[in-house]
């Protein structure tokens, strides 16, 4: 078990050959039955065991081990100096995993709702996207910052923005959204170990849905690929997060209707792998692209465009996306009226079929 | 600029935990009505709060932050403030919010999802509670300007927690307040904790009040549960900013007796012992035995005094349940003044769906 | 002239009637020959002059008149009290500006370059651009934010980024464009008299580019509509701020060729005006939009959706954007890389034109 | 936590503006390498600082923000820290990165607009300049937790100017070291100007130094054209940092006897009259004379001296102008560790562009 510190200059590689590094056999490795939110604490708790550098800050991460509990035990397991509960100030939290990610560490930031990551922007903007270029590879910032995203769950106010289009559009800074379980704990893992900073956002709506089994045995998931869910022939259907499960319904709703549709959970948001879409799309001829934040300028846009680019010709049919109305997220009396569905992502695949 | 510099902040308290004088009365407490008032709404605020729990408990309304031992710093808050003031609240402030005009139903209905509860009377020009910690305080500071360069006599009153005092806006707040000299308070209630951080990890700073010494303006520290101190300590700093517009941080120190929210369960972090001996200091019996001694008080006083708030909570929640459902278009229609016409299509979509049960 | 502070309530409809309010006749109107960034001080000059609810603040701009000259003699003519230098901290401008909004001010602040616009965004997106909604109208924001942005000024880092899409992607705020002294008087006549958050962004690339002849007369453009800056058949060009230069030239360019280009001025990036782009788009079947923001996320990806979504059967051709690349902006020597220019737009007019 | 609390800020100065003594030297001024070491430094610093300024009024590098008359901060920062120290400095700090390694020709190309010029020797560990205001403070933090995590006995060094510290930042990197017992010196260059904001404007503290009461740790003022003084605060902190994790923050009053930036014109809004008073307090010709009377400097010296320094920045000069310009494609090599594949096309794009001309 590796805990030397990675050097300022040793962390780019450390953190590239980290896969193979990790024979699986190293350890006794179970599996375990987890939902969303506990295989998140599993690869936090796997990660902190392997690599000495990784270091957890937040609000409430410690002593409470979150307030969904993705952080729960680290403090026991790895001790006070390495799993941190911080003062209030998000952009506090950012400045500090940019500081210690230029001195070998690995910081796994909470900001405790994607809400209140207002505050982190110009930490991570300016400098957690730009210290490896700014000295040319001297100073690099592997850090990751999580964040539980999304509505649904009747939460006050802030507590349920997708403002994920925001942190797509900046350079230096990947996105990384989980849809399950086991994309949740192979995806952090990849996050961790990535050489830059990475931004991980966990929809929080389905933070206990679906339980399945997970081999923990530290294989992480690339951060460059879609993943296709549902191979299909008639219609592509492009989500990620927690739309990801009212999209498998949808499928299935047009499946028992004799058609097939691709779906695919982009879960890496930025940067975007058009390979995969583009691929679908030239065979399906007709998309659909759903996700909760609004609908303009959203990174269905981004997806729509790229499709409009280099796929005209492809295209049996307008691209359409199913988002959420261009207004403030209500409260959570109203939030269902702005949150869009399986109605809605249905309607919208009926439309592309029914066209031309 | 150069030299030694000194600076103090000093601790006020009148009222000890038993209720018994430490210090002279101040001239005020010879307002009687103003004494039974502070304790009515005292009373009143914890009824309320008790009843918003059991309505989040009950799935009637969504998470709700108890104020369970912190009423006197809201109450005295809103009882110090002159109609025309301007209160920017925090979410612990229903009672202070109360005071000022707005209806029990309405505290029910923010937290209940419906942004009709930040309405108020539309007379009122206070803010409505805000969430992101900290992000008030600056706001607080723009309405004292706005006061002030139009040449009103009124002030500001605003609040936070403890740990919102690690955020950077609130130092920026302070510091603006000083350097342009805004007829302003900032009221802290130090419940010492922040959710699961107690106050010893949020600062090593011996006391908030002293905070307003990087900002060059006045300080002080006041026990939060004496509500004698707490409203001398802001009727005083009021009168001052109306005066002369000089800014104060007051630290009101109390202690969150409850959870965090309806969300929280605080025993994960917090034990027992502790909370057990901060009940001996909680507001309402200390201020009850006061007014007892100061044969102002009984137990029949007392018996109706509850019915009566009882009575106002039961009417509230029944006005709370029977609000009628707000048009659909509600989530767009009060975007901008006028609806771009981008946002057309949107709107008759979202009319053509209809209202969801209320939940 | 009226000095009465508006009501919080009234606010809305006085500004919305602002336009009419002011006859032409009032005070004698002298036109001066102005570049854009002379244009906006003389917006600022007659909009405080009418409106004494209007109040100048931000970095270096009462004394110094602003680092850019933007709000010169502002403070000279209506006072300290109404003209203000703030301390250092922009959380701190925009806070004040949404406090100063709700109690009937109209705040004008300067964040002094985007590239430190990010502390303010905690304000802006959770505040500004929801108070009117969170309080049912009770309370509303009627301010402006200006900030200069986009690069080709050879200055220091973070001082050249074009970081539109990030408030474009906002509901609830505006956010506007001028790219002429002309259109720069107009709408920040017509930002001030919003009755809700108007973000203005200011190209200072051409702040001191070419002069125009301005009729000081407090005219108001609207900020829902792009502005056809030239009528074309064969292919429709889209762009906004310091690229219109470059794209006027490109547009001389094809034109000596025999072919016409149309060119869009969208102006207001937020609410998009798509009637007069798909209009345009539906004549002449072939578009290209450029921007200096990266091309991955920008608003050119929205709009291009929209044509994707909308104008399926009219594209002869993909929709191509023009726009930097998806990486840091450089460091002053190396800038001129990564903006895009004459060459680069006028090429993705010649592919489009190419095009089947 | 309850009870009556004092606090003081001190002021510190060895040297009166005339270079005269007004306290007894410290142990260390005995070693007069060290002080020789200062003065060169500083004269050094000011040469390079005059040739940086004349680089850009002839178009041969971009904006730069000189440091004319705050010499004394930067170099006392560099000479006193330990070489497995970490800077984090601002954008007024060329002395002490050259003091700890970096080449002048290096701070050229930096103001240059190369990014090379933050590449320093790859050895170090120090961060660049940080231009978003007071940004650098929280990163120093978190640089201070990773040293005290991985048990080395490095501190930090950080500096900001009096503007920073009214933004946020500033507090909640003082808070946090005061709470997590950071091996950190925070260092204010006060040059009494914020561009055009004099300091009267950016805060009502009397004093800069009492920020860090609000923090709950030390604070010291002292006059930052006094080398001495600034050397022995900053050694002392440093000192306190690396023994018991005890943070500092010192203020150093100077004064700006320059524009803002190249791209400033201080005329505007600075009077003539201040700016010659300031002239009498600067830190070289004060230490100079300061040498003299302690019989370590003459004439002769001083002429060896500036003709050192002058070889040494025409040298850096010819090296800055002979640097080979970076492959095109180095805008988008260094974004990542590894090139997504989705940016490619666009480095292949980026390729085919020729190198733009050097300005
Ligand atoms: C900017 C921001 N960050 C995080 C949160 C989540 N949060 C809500 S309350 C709270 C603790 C606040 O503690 P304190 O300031 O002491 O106020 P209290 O709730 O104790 O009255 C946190 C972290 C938030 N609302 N806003
Ligand atoms: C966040 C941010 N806001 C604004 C600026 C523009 N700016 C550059 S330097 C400066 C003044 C800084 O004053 P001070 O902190 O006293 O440092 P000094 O330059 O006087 O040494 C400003 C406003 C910036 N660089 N960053
Ligand atoms: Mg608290
Ligand atoms: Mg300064």
């Amino acid at each position: 078990m590796n805990v030397s510190f990675s050097t300022t200059d040793g962390l780019a590689t450390d953190s590239a050959t980290a896969l193979d590094e990790r024979p699986s056999a190293e350890m006794q490795i179970e599996s375990k039955e987890c939902v969303l939110v506990e295989a998140i604490n599993m690869a936090l708790h796997y990660e902190m065991a392997h690599d000495a550098s990784v270091v957890v800050l937040g609000e409430d991460v410690a002593t409470n081990g979150g307030v969904f509990r993705a952080t729960l035990d680290l403090k026991q397991a790895f001790g006070a100096e390495r799993v941190r509960d911080t003062p209030l100030a998000e952009g506090l939290i950012a400045g500090l995993s940019v500081g210690m990610a230029t001195q070998g560490l690995k910081p796994v930031a909470e900001i405790q709702f994607m809400g209140f990551m207002f505050a982190a922007l110009e930490q991570l903007i300016c400098h957690a996207a730009r210290m490896r270029n700014r000295t040319r590879g001297r100073l690099t910032c592997p850090l990751v910052v999580r964040m539980p995203f999304g509505g649904g769950i009747h939460a006050p106010e802030h507590h349920s923005e997708s403002t994920e289009a925001l942190l797509a559009h900046i350079p230096g800074l990947r996105v990384v959204i989980p849809s399950s379980a086991t994309r949740a704990y192979g995806l952090l893992l990849g996050a961790i170990r990535d050489p830059d900073p990475v931004i991980f956002l966990e929809p929080k709506r389905i933070y206990r849905a679906q339980a399945q089994s997970i081999c923990n045995d530290g294989q992480a998931l690339p951060l460059d690929t879609c993943f296709t869910l549902r191979e299909g022939e008639d219609v592509t259907l492009i989500s990620w997060g927690a739309l990801i499960s009212e999209c498998t319904q949808v499928v299935e709703q047009w499946h028992e209707q004799g058609i097939s549709v691709e779906l695919i959970d982009v879960a890496t948001v930025s940067p975007l792998d058009m390979a995969t879409i583009l691929q679908s799309v030239a065979k399906t001829g007709r998309c659909v692209i759903a996700h909760e934040a609004p609908k303009t300028g959203g990174i269905g846009g981004e997806i729509a465009a790229q499709l409009a680019e280099h796929a005209l010709l492809d295209l049996k049919a307008p691209v359409l996306r199913v988002g959420g109305y261009d207004t403030v997220m209500p409260y959570a009396k109203k939030e269902a009226l702005y949150l869009p569905g399986v109605a809605e992502i249905s309607n919208a695949i009926e439309q592309v079929l029914a066209f031309g | 600029m150069r030299g030694r510099h000194q600076f103090s902040i000093h601790f006020l308290q009148y009222l000890d935990p038993k209720g018994n004088l430490d210090l002279p009365l101040p001239e005020w407490t010879r307002d009687r009505p103003l004494l039974l008032s502070i304790y009515e709404n005292m009373v009143l605020a914890r009824l309320l709060d008790q009843k918003s729990v059991a309505l989040q408990r009950t799935g009637q309304m969504g998470t709700y932050p108890s104020i369970l031992g912190q009423e006197a710093i809201s109450v005295c808050t809103g009882l110090a403030m002159a109609k025309n003031d301007v209160l920017v609240p925090y979410y612990r402030d229903a009672p202070a919010q109360i005071i000022r005009g707005m209806s029990p139903a309405e505290i029910f209905m923010s937290w209940g999802g419906d942004e009709r509860g930040g309405n108020l009377n539309t007379a009122s020009r206070d803010l409505p509670i805000c969430v992101p910690i900290a992000t008030q305080l600056t706001q607080a500071a723009g309405v004292a300007t706005a006061l002030k360069i139009k040449g009103e006599d009124s002030v500001v009153v605003t609040s936070c927690g403890d740990g919102a005092t690690s955020k950077g806006d609130f130092m920026e707040a302070l510091n603006l307040a000083g350097v342009w000299d805004l007829p302003i308070v900032f009221v802290i209630n130090n419940n010492r904790w922040a959710i699961s951080v107690p106050l010893a990890q949020q600062t090593r700073a011996a006391t908030l009040a002293q905070k307003a010494i990087a900002a060059g303006i006045e300080g002080i520290q006041v026990d939060g549960n004496d509500p004698i101190a707490v409203y001398e300590a802001i009727s005083k700093a009021i009168e001052r900013a109306r005066q002369n517009n000089t800014p104060t941080l007051i630290e009101a120190l109390s202690y969150r007796l409850c959870d965090h929210t309806t969300a929280d369960d605080a025993s994960r972090y917090r034990d027992a012992d502790e909370l057990q001996t901060h009940w001996q200091e909680e507001p309402i019996l200390r201020f009850q035995q006061f007014l007892h001694q100061q044969g102002l008080w009984d137990a029949e006083r007392e018996k109706a005094l509850q019915s009566r708030c009882q009575q106002t909570i039961d009417q509230a929640v029944e006005e709370y349940l029977a609000v009628k459902a707000e048009p659909t278009t509600a989530i767009i229609d009060y975007l901008h003044a006028f609806l771009p016409y981008t946002l057309e299509s949107q709107r008759s979509e979202i009319q053509q769906k209809e209202a969801p049960v209320n939940t």
